[in-house]
This record gives structure tokens, sequence and C-alpha cells, in this order.
């Protein structure tokens, strides 16, 4: 017994003396949730990819300026198993016992949606780069986003084509078990038909969650008459319905959402791709400036075109730095600097991203335009048309 | 001596099914063990085929060779130790001739395989009959041959028969109990055969031994044994 | 009529998947009675090891080194392929099941769930979050005859599925190994007194099926080629229904079941509302056992044969 | 052993003496140390704050830290509770003694108290703690409830998931329907301060559609089992999902958020405790005993006069209906859920849960929930290795303890609370 007292007094001893360097300067904290295994981790890899993108731009600033004083930046970057139980799990660790003063994510509403609850209630600024769902910000002034809405994207997609190829009959193929396609689907069938008039969506079909084989609802587009089909599908499964469809003897386009806009959809749908168009945040082939910038330096570290996860990841990150750096000091009270970086975010004008520009002015959705892109005939997304709202 | 068990013990969890038995058998005899249900028989027959495991302490040879480094497979095709269990155990699902065949599955002579097939539609002509017909079909007699068949056919060293004579008619007993012997004389067939039916049992074979609660209790000449006053009294009825 | 007849390639295609891999499926289950629920995740493996394979030889033409065209690139890669993966199925069963021959089946199961999740992360821990196309080495060709379109790849894979449940079968029913197998699935303890080496038997089923889900997951990544490390989940699960649903050791049941499975999925979303399929599509399956509670082709077994 | 380890002999006499009473004082005391002491403390040792999880994260993340956040627990935790324990054991077997003489309601009631006065002065540390904390114990009703099935009954259901969902939906639809304003019928019917007292209203509801849910499952195991039941129960879970995402009313796959921030610590404890104490009174009864009896053999268990039929509707309806109560409070805990949640995923990790812990077990189950919940929290920082190795955990625990770490065991109140005697005698 006493020896063992002995011993926990020499490592008591050993510990103080090993622990005497701990945090002078008040680190910022950033908390990135992400869903780095489960169902999507290439939105998690995408996510933590431009995330340390940013990180290592601040390291070589030597951290943060606020005010006068250069604080050094720490992330926080967690797991969320792409459940919601872990989302929250992990907000709740990260704002009460890492105390980060921001969170960046999650990204999938399935994600976000309690996520956002769970920052609202701490009072602690969230901005989720990806989730368009308008529960996800709805009532929680916490709670921001960097990308636009469905209620959004689907007139765009509706005008466009109405306008574009004078098209009277659309075909829309979704997946209902998840919640992107599935509110993307509707709005997009309620803003076509306010243009084309009742029954102008002749064909309205669904799957679940990593089905594979469309051919059945594919069959059912083809017989109906539909001019063109509509699918707001992640860049697998638009690889996996454009092929089919083709094979199935569809020659008719095929217009998709900004879950096309991901590098591997072309690395997996190959020529049956080209010439479609998407509605989405930016263009990576043609982009200029910035843009350009972010994605050669991401294509040079990791290997590949980052995705417009990616790409909202990185604005999300320079949102949240440019509303900490404009709260003017950091008073090292996390409460009071958590609700100067909120005030902050919703003050943001004309914030100049690389997925567009952005303001909140006030609200905790941005106004934002979205771009229509081309698939070209060398695979690359070329810009077509904006639109704003 | 061809088997020789010394001080098998055998346990099912806690509760301790052999005590520690030991026999012998030379080659080409004829011994059973007798006793009521529960007393260890098919334990005993089981652990020699290696299907339960044998608590340390225990040793068995056969030929010389320690049984206990055999896996249940090996005892079977390599040393020759078949073993017809109780209730039979066929394949129903699948007919005569493969039940036969499946025995030698280890057997790489083919000419061997055919001359024993031929052989054991020579003990059992049924048998030859319903060659194509699945064997969960069969009267219970011809189950009972079948399984003797497949027993011949996969290892004949040495036989161990658990209860040949559960669910028989008098007669068809008595036949396939002629038929074993009939194996034993024509091709030296060590036969060990435990059974409740001791009368039966005791007639066919040369020597016996009484097992009860795990021990054997009694042992010696199958004539004495059937004479003897407490055998009477026990096992055969009076 | 052209609908009907375009759904009914289509799920004659989609149904081949599901019979290939409830067959592995129900080798296993016939055999130890054991619910392999790491076998979506072979299925997934094999698919992977199929595109390495394919690459590599792929590379080897390239480079001159072999001159083979492209669709006996295809017939190797799912040769090697399927004798590579039966190896990752007796490691499995090695490692993982064996060990639990005697504990309850339901163990059993669990390690295999277990085993199915190490496969999954390895997969991402190795190859990283990017899906994996399938490199596409036949061209597609379409036909269309009378308005229903068939493509070259959907008769392939209709045919090779085809004939791999013909030549299990025939295996089956002709060799002294499938012969031990349909014992052992009869009675198991009996089986070694027969001298057969049980786990021998054992581990050559878990081969064949996990050479069987390969072959599965190849012709899945000709038809879909889009791989991801959790493409085995949802199918393994679903040939798991297929595999119970067509009866204990049934290999003609399995495949019926698994055609079947395919049939009223496809079925089901050209009937109805799409958005209802898995809803109708189960409540039918439901249905079925309710009203024949012991499969298409099992036999109703004693209790004591419980999990 | 006395002679060769004299002083870890005396140790573990010295602890065998302690009666729970004594344990949970001793936790007590830990728990207000750290409540006080423990920032200080933490500071003091070299942590940044009050390690949330038993330092284990803090040893992941920065390995240096380990002699840290290891003296830490040592102090904070096993110090106190072993001390506490040791020394109140005169007093504390004398109170068991005293109190177990009482209607057995009352021990248990004393001891739970205490339980849960430290587990609240637990949680109270941070908000992270309350929150795994409450999860754990929903973790706990959800296993508990599918070992009834699994475990003592023997099938195999994959549908507890579903049985979850029906319970998470329901009870959400009548709190958002009733209570909250802007909820789906546009004004709050009631007003908000009836509603903590009609919240069990709200998850009784979610049990009871859980269990009508299960019908659809117990009939046909009358005339099937083992194998072809576990497809039914999946088929089943298949449908419920694809239910909720059909329905508009619930947002289909959006998801329902907005449920009332009502399952609280207390709340979620009490209702485990009620879970805890009904199945093991179900499985200890007639009943749970004719549920064994079918497990064992079927057809026995019919000649014996078994009524089989009643037994197992009885045993899947209470399962289902405590899977249910589960997911009306996790919906609540979490304040949202969605379709997309209840699917593979959650039936594999309930599974995992049931089978780690043993079958057939109250206490297994409760084992299985508290390790692989708070595992899972713990080991965040291995990231993805996380699911290399807790599923290598497992399948060691199956091959070695094939029926999972405590089958087979029953809570017992009586002798669990019962003062312990020492080995020389003194009590």
């Amino acid at each position: 017994m006493r020896r063992g007292l002995t011993l926990c007094v020499c490592v008591l001893a050993v510990a103080m003396l090993l622990s005497t360097g701990w945090a002078k300067e008040p680190t910022i904290r950033i908390g990135i949730n992400a869903p780095l295994t489960g169902d999507i981790p290439k939105v998690g890899e995408g996510t933590k990819f431009a995330a340390q993108l940013w990180l290592e731009d601040i390291k070589a600033a030597g951290g943060i300026t606020v005010g006068k004083k250069k604080h050094p930046v720490e992330l926080i970057i967690e797991d969320n198993e792409s459940k919601a139980e872990s989302a929250v799990k992990v907000t709740t660790k990260m704002i009460t016992e890492d105390d980060i003063l921001i969170m960046v994510g999650p990204q999938a509403s399935k994600q976000a949606v309690p996520a956002a609850g769970i920052a609202n209630n701490y009072k602690t600024p969230m901005i989720t780069p990806w989730s368009t769902n308008p529960d996800s910000t709805k009532d929680k002034p916490y709670v921001f986003r960097a990308c636009f809405l469905d209620p959004f994207q689907g007139p765009v997609v509706a005008n466009f084509i109405s306008k574009e190829f004078k098209f009277k009959k659309a075909a829309v193929l979704y997946d209902v078990a998840s919640d992107y396609p599935k509110g993307l689907a509707e709005f997009f069938r309620k803003a076509w038909e306010d243009i084309n008039g009742k029954g102008s969506v002749v064909a309205y079909e669904s799957f679940t969650t990593k089905d594979t084989d469309f051919s059945s609802q594919l069959t059912k587009i083809i017989n109906s008459g539909a001019q063109v089909l509509f699918t707001p599908q992640y860049y697998n499964e638009v690889a996996l319905i454009v092929q089919q469809a083709h094979q199935l003897g569809w020659k008719k386009p095929i217009v998709g959402s900004d879950s096309w806009g991901s590098a591997e959809t072309i690395k997996l749908c190959g020529k049956d791709c080209y010439g479609q168009f998407f509605s989405t945040h930016y263009a990576a082939a043609g982009a200029t400036g910035e843009t350009k910038k972010f994605i050669d330096r991401y294509k040079a570290k990791y290997g590949y075109v980052p995705d417009d996860v990616a790409a909202l990841t990185w604005d999300a990150m320079l949102l949240a730095q440019q509303a900490i750096q404009s709260t003017g000091a950091l008073s090292g009270d996390l409460k009071k600097d958590r609700d100067n970086v909120r005030n902050a975010l919703s003050q943001v004008k004309k914030f100049q991203g690389i997925t567009g520009e952005m303001t909140f002015a006030g609200k905790n959705d941005p106004s934002k335009c979205a771009v229509i892109v081309k698939i070209s005939d060398a695979g690359e997304f070329t810009y077509y048309k904006s639109v704003c709202p | 001596m061809l088997l020789s068990v010394e001080n098998l013990q055998v346990s099912y969890g806690n509760i301790k099914a052999l005590h520690g038995i030991s026999f012998g058998i030379g080659e080409g005899e004829i011994v059973c063990i007798i006793g009521a249900n529960g007393a260890g028989k098919s334990t005993t027959l089981r652990a020699i085929s290696r299907l339960v495991p044998a608590q340390p302490g225990t040793r068995m040879t056969f030929m010389g060779k320690d049984l206990l480094k055999y896996e249940p497979d090996k005892v079977v095709s390599d040393l020759g130790i078949s073993h017809v269990p109780e209730g039979r155990r066929l394949f129903g699902n699948l007919t005569v001739m493969e039940n036969l065949r499946l025995a030698t599955f280890a057997r790489k002579d083919p000419k061997g395989i055919a001359e024993d097939l031929e052989r054991v539609f020579a003990i059992f002509p049924r048998l030859k009959e319903r060659e194509n017909q699945k064997a969960g079909t069969m009267s219970g007699g011809e189950q009972q041959m079948l399984a003797v068949g497949r027993a011949f056919m996969s290892g004949r060293k040495i036989m161990l028969l658990d209860e040949p004579s559960m669910g028989l008619a008098p007669l068809l007993m008595k036949s396939v109990f002629d038929s074993m012997k009939e194996i034993n004389r024509t091709e030296g067939t060590t036969i060990l055969v435990v059974e409740q039916n001791a009368r039966m049992a005791l007639q066919f074979s040369g020597r016996g031994y009484v097992l009860e609660n795990g021990r054997l209790v009694l042992e010696g000449r199958s004539d004495s044994l059937l004479a003897d006053p407490l055998v009477k009294k026990a096992y055969l009825g009076g | 009529m052209a609908i009907f007849l375009q759904n009914l390639v289509n799920s004659l295609q989609w149904g081949s998947f599901y019979a290939l891999i409830a067959l592995g499926y129900s080798m296993v289950y016939s055999i130890l009675m054991l619910f392999n629920f790491a076998h979506g995740d072979i299925f997934m493996v094999g698919a992977y090891i199929g595109v390495g394979v394919s690459f590599g030889l792929l590379a080897l033409t390239s480079s001159g080194i072999l001159a083979i065209p492209n669709w006996l690139i295809l017939v190797m890669t799912i040769l090697i392929s399927m004798f590579l993966t039966s190896f990752v199925g007796m490691i499995v069963e090695r490692v993982g099941y064996r060990p639990l021959r005697n504990a309850p089946r339901a163990s059993a199961a669990i390690t295999g769930l277990m085993i199915g999740i190490i496969l999954e992360t390895g997969n991402l821990i190795l190859l990283g979050a990017r899906r994996i196309s399938f490199p596409s080495l036949i061209e597609t060709a379409t036909y269309d005859i009378g308005g229903v379109f068939l493509t070259n790849k959907k008769i392939m894979i209709v045919a090779v599925s085809l004939l791999l449940t013909l030549a299990l079968h025939q295996f089956i029913r002709r060799t002294k190994w499938g012969m031990a197998m349909r014992a052992m699935s009869f009675d198991f303890v009996a089986v070694p007194l027969m001298g057969v080496p049980v786990n021998k038997v054992i581990a050559l089923t878990f081969g064949i099926g996990s050479a069987l889900a390969a072959a599965a997951g190849i012709l899945f990544g000709i038809a879909y080629p889009v791989l991801d490390p959790y493409m085995g989940v949802l199918f393994g699960w679903k040939a798991f229904v297929a595999a119970i649903l067509g009866g204990r050791g049934s290999i003609l049941g399995a495949t019926l079941a698994g055609f079947l499975l395919g049939f009223t999925e496809i079925f089901v979303a050209m009937i109805f509302p799409s958005t209802l399929r898995d809803l109708i599509a189960y409540s039918i399956i439901l249905l079925i056992l309710t009203f024949r509670p012991h499969g298409f082709f099992g036999e109703p077994y004693s209790a004591q044969l419980r999990l | 052993m006395p002679d060769t380890m004299p002083k870890t002999g005396k140790l573990r006499a010295a602890f065998s003496r302690v009666p729970l009473l004594g344990w949970l004082l001793g936790i007590l005391a830990a728990v207000v140390i750290e409540k006080y002491l423990g920032t200080d403390l933490a500071l003091g040792v070299g942590l940044p704050k009050i390690p949330a999880l038993f330092g284990i994260d803090i040893m992941l993340k920065k390995p240096l830290l380990v002699p840290n956040a290891f003296l830490y627990t040592l102090l904070i935790y096993a110090l106190p509770v072993g001390v506490v324990g040791v020394a109140t054991a005169p007093l504390a077997n004398r109170a068991a003694a005293a109190l177990i003489r009482l209607p057995i309601t009352v021990p248990v009631i004393v001891h739970l108290a205490l339980f849960y006065v430290s587990m609240h002065l637990w949680a109270e540390v941070s908000d992270y703690r309350a929150l795994v904390l409450r999860l754990t114990l929903i973790a706990v009703m959800l296993t508990l409830s599918l070992n009834v099935i699994n475990g003592y009954m023997g099938e195999f259901s994959c549908s507890h998931p579903g049985f979850m969902a029906l319970g998470a939906y329901c009870a959400s639809v009548v709190t958002v329907g009733l209570f909250v304003d802007k909820g789906m019928f546009g004004i709050d019917l009631l007003p908000e301060g009836m509603g903590p007292f009609l919240f069990p209203v709200a998850l009784l509801a979610g049990g009871v559609l859980a269990a009508v849910g299960a019908l659809v499952v117990a009939v046909p195991s009358f005339r099937t089992r083992g194998d072809y039941l576990a497809i039914i129960s999946l088929a089943f879970l298949f449908i419920v999902k694809s239910v909720i995402e059909n329905l508009e009313f619930v947002r289909g796959p959006r998801g329902m958020s907005g449920q009332p921030d009502w399952a609280g610590l207390p709340t979620v404890f009490l209702w485990t405790v009620l879970c805890v104490w009904t199945i093991n009174n179900y499985v200890r009864s007639t009943l749970g005993k004719a549920m064994n009896a079918i497990r064992d053999n079927e057809l026995a268990a019919d000649a014996m006069t078994v009524d089989t039929r009643r037994t197992k509707m009885v045993g899947f309806l209470f399962a289902a209906f405590w899977a249910g109560v589960a997911g009306g409070l996790f919906a609540h805990v979490l304040r949202y859920v969605n379709p997309g949640t209840f699917g593979i995923q959650q039936l594999a990790e309930v599974l995992a849960m049931v089978y780690f812990g043993g079958l057939n077990s109250v206490y297994g189950s409760i084992v299985g929930a508290v390790s692989i919940s708070m595992l899972g929290e713990a080991l965040r920082p291995l990231e993805i290795f996380k699911w290399i190795i807790i599923p290598l955990l497992l399948i060691l625990v199956m091959i070695y303890r094939p029926t999972g770490l405590v089958a087979f065991k029953d809570l017992d109140a009586e002798s669990l609370l019962r003062p312990k005697q020492g080995p020389d005698g003194g009590a």
C-alpha cells in the first residue's frame, strides 16, 4: 500500500512537470463533424481534406488574427458515423468537452438537423456546408448553411429545362429514402407543373437508398413519353441511372442537380454522361481565380478534383474565419465569443466563396446563385449559365 | 490386444458419464457390453470413435497406435474402426447406393470398393433391390442392413455396433445379428456391440461386460454371464 | 406486352445476383445451419478482387507480356477471382466459425456479422472512401427486339449465373464431396463416422459459396460498375431472405427464391407506385411465409434445430 | 493464496465484506469529490479539464497524457470508492441488514435513489456525459427487450429497430402534434405545461403501437419458427421503414424534428428502472419459464401443456412494447427521428449488445448495452479503427464465451442487496 502511494506521488510529480506548458494563448477550436465511416465515407473524406487544407493556410500564417492578436487554431475532427444519434453525441462532445468556438458540419441533413438542434441549444454557431433541408436552419438562429436550399434549386432546374429545351413533359427518378433527393424532386415537380400545367410530370418514380438496379422504374419512364429525365441523385447512382437508361433505349437528355458535381461522376459514368446538364454550386472545369486555386491545390495534394462537398466545406471554413475575425477580439469567454461569432456570421454580406457569392443579411440561409453545368465531350464540367435568385 | 481401453473417463459438462473403465478386445472377437439405459454404453463407443473427448488420464490404443491422436474421420479411414451409431443415422436424403458410396469417401482403391459393394449386396440382397431408393423411405430392418453395410464399406478392422436391435421385430433382429456373425466369420472383422437387449447380445457374442452407472461391474464369457444370477436378475428379466 | 417483357428481362438479370449470392448462403446454411452474415461482404470482397485481377491482367496485356483479347481477360478474371475469393471464405470459416462449432448458432451468426464489419472497414482503410468503377472489359452492345432492349452484358450475366447454378447442382449431385455435403445437411453428427473429413468439407463449402459470391460480384461490377465497401450489406441481407425462403438444403430452392425476389422487386415497382416497392414486396414475402411457413422446398424440421 | 499474496488476499477479503450499499456510498463519495475537486485535480495532474469518460479518450488522443489520465481516474474514482467502501463496510452492512428486513421495495428504492444521485452528480459535470448516459440507458432497455425474444424465447428476431421506429414515431407524433407550436397541426393543441405529465402517455402510446406492430411478427411465429421467423422479422423491418418513408404527415425521409426536451436523465432513468423491473419479473414468472421451455423444445413444451401460442404472443408483445418505449425516449433525447436511423446498422448494434452481454440474462443485457455503448464513445479517437477493434472484441468474446459475458443470470434483488458476511464471519 505504502509503495503504491509513493508511486502515485512520483507519477503525480512527473505529470506536473510534463504539463507545465499547457495552453497559454486562447486557442480557437473549430469542430468538424463529418461522416468518416458509415454510408457516405467519401463525403466525410472531402470534408476532412478541405478543412485540413484550410488549416495548412492558417498554420502558415501562424494562426487567425483577431483584432491584433494571433490565435492558434486547432481542428477537432470527429466521426459521426453517418448516424443521427452519433452526430448528436459528437456535437455535444465538441461543444461541452472540446470547447469549440464554431462547428462546421454535419453534411447530410439526416445528421445536420439533429446536430443543429444541439448547437442551437448550446448557443454555438454551426455552419452546415451541404445540408439543403430547410429544417436544418429553421428556427435555429445559431445555425447557418453554405449552400442554397432545395426550394430554390428545384425551380432553377425546371425553368432551365423549360426555357432551354422547350420540353413539356418531364420524368423524375429519385431516392425515396433519402431526404435530399426526395425534397428536390418534390420542389422540381411543383415548379415544373407550375410552368407546364398539371400532369406534365408524366413519370414520378423512386427507389430506395443502396439500390443499384433501376430498370423497372426506367422502363416505366421510357414508356411514359417523357422528354427529359430529372434525377437529383448522388454521383454513384447517377452513373448507374444514366448507363441503365441508355441500355434500355433512352436517348433523351438527363438533367441532374448539385449532387452530380463530383469528380467521381465522370470516372464512374464515363461517356454516357457526356452532354448532360446539372445545376450546381460551382463548375470545376474552366474555373478561375480562387476557385481554380483551390481545385488545383486540392488535386495536387489528394489526387482528385474536389467535389461540391469539399468546395462548400472550404467556403464554410472561410466563412467561419471571416466571422471570427470580424468579431474584433476574442474575450476568452467562450459563451460571449460564440455569440459574437454568430452575430458576425449573420451579418456577412457579399462573401466571395469559391462556390459563389454569399450574403446572409440577418438570415441563416445565404442568398446564392446556382450554376448550370454541361458535361463536355471531354468529360469536363463546363460553365453553361448562372441562375440567381 | 487389437483394441485396448484403459481408464476411460468422459464427462458431459459437470456430469461424469464414464468413471474410468478398462477393457480390451482381441483380433476377431465378438464382444458385447450390456447395461441399462444411461449406463454409458453409447458414450463408450463414441469415445472410441473420438466423437466425444476423453478426459485426461485415459489411454486407448488400437493396433498399438494411440487412438487419442486421431480425428473422428481418421479413426474410420486410417484405422478401420467403423461405428454403427444408435438409431442407425442413415442419410435419409441419399439413396442406398449413395449411402454406401459415402462410406468409402476416404478410400482410394476403386477396385476394392467395387468388390466390397458386391460383397455387401451378397450379404444383403435386399439392398441391391433398393439400390436407388432414398434411404429414408426404407423399412427399419432394411435400414439396419444398410447401416451395417455402410460400416462394412468404411472400414472393417473392427465394427462398433450401438443398439443394433433397437426398433426391430425379433425375427429381423435375429437375421441382422446372423449376417454380422457372417461378416465376422468370413472377413475376420472384430465386433464390439453394446445392447440393452442383453440376451440377444450375449447369445451373439463370445465375451461380455456389464456396465452400470459408468463403471464396468462384471465381465466374462458370454455363456457364463448368461448364467450369472445377478445378470439374470437385472438384465434378463428374471 | 413490351413493357412486361422488358421487365422480365430486367428481373432475370437482377434475380441472378440474388440467386448467386443466395446459393452460397444456402450451402453454408444447409450444412451448418448457420446464418453466414459475412457472406454479403464476401461478395463485396470478391468484386474488389475482381477489379484488382482485371486491372492486373489489363496491365499485363498493355505492357505486351500477355496477348489476349478482352473477353478472355474477363473469363480469366472471373476464374482467378473465384479461386482467390474462395480462400477468403475459407479463412473466414477457419477464424470466425470453426471455433464456434459447438456454440449456439446465433453466436456464430453474430461473429459473422462482426467479420462483415471488419471486412468493410478494412476495405475502407486500405482503399479509402472513393468508389471504384469496374473496368469495362467488353463494350456494351444494345439490341432492340421489338421494343425490348437487351444488352450483351445482360445476356452474359444471366447465362453465366445459370451456368454456375447448373454446375453447382451437378457438383452436389454427382461428386463424392457433393454427396458428403448433402449428407451433412441431413445429419451432421453421423458424417465423420463415414470417414469423411468434416472440416475439409466445410471449408470446401465455404470456398465454393465464396467463389460463387465472387462471380456474382464481378458480374455485378459489369452490370453496375460502381463498387463501394458497403455494397454487400443490403445484398447480403436480401440474399439471406432468398436462401431461407428457398428452403434448407435446396440448391434449386435458393436459386428460384433468388429469382423470385428479383421478380417481386421489379414487378412490384412496375405495377404499383415505385415509392411503395419495399412495402409491397416484403409484405408479399411476409404473406408467403405466413401461409407457407417452411419456404418453398424446405421440409418442416424438428423444433430442436433452433438458434 | 493467503500465504503467497498476503496483501492482496487481505484486500480482497476486505472488499468482499462490502455490501452493495457500501459500494454505492463509495461511488457517491467519488462523484461528490469529482464535482467539487475534480477541476482542480484535473488541472493539478496536468489535464485540461475533467475527463468525460474516465480519461480513455484523452489516453488515446494524447498518449503522453496516459499517466496523468490514469492517475486522475485512480485518485477520483478508484481510491474513494475503495476507501469509502471498505471504511463504511461495517456501517453499511448493518444498514443493509436493517433495510433487508423491511419489504423488499424499500431497500430497492433506497439503493436506486443512491445510485441515481451519484449518476446525476456524475452527469452534471458535463452534458456530454449526461447524453451518453441517457443513450446508454435507452440501449439497456432495447437490449433487454430483445433478449426476451432472442435469449429467453430462443428466436432470432431482426425486427427490433422496426418496433423502435414505431415507438419513436408514435411518441413524436403525440408530443409534436399536441404540444409544439407550429407543429403538425399548425398550432399547439394543448398547453405546454401539461406536456411533462402527458409525456408518459405518449411513450405508452408508442409502446402500444410497437406491440400492435409486433402482432405481424408474432402471429406467423405460431406456425413457423427459428429461421423463417428471422426473415419474417427482417421483412417486417423493411416494411416499417418503407411505410414511414411514405408517410407524408411525419415528413417521410426528412424525418421529424422539434420534439420537446422532456427526456431528461431522471425520466430516462425512471423508465429504464421500470423496464428492467418488469422484464426481470416477467422472465422469472411462469410465463417467462414457459418461454424457456419453448426455447428448449417447443414440441415438448406443447406436450407439457404450455400454451405456446399465448406464451409467444405475450413475449413478442412485451418485448416490442419496451422497444417502442425505448424508441420514444430515443426520439426525445435526439429530438429528431428519421426512418434511416432504424435500419440494418441499428439492428447489428442491438444484436451485438445482446450477444456480447449474454443470452437469457438481465445482467448480461445491462453489461452488454453499457459496455458496447461506452466503448463506442470511449474509442471515438480511434476513428475508423474503432470499427475494427469493437468487432474483434466481440468475436473474441463469442469464441471464448459463446453465450456472452454473463449469460443465464436473472436479477435477484434480494441477494444483491443483502449485507455481506466477511469470510471470517464478521458481519
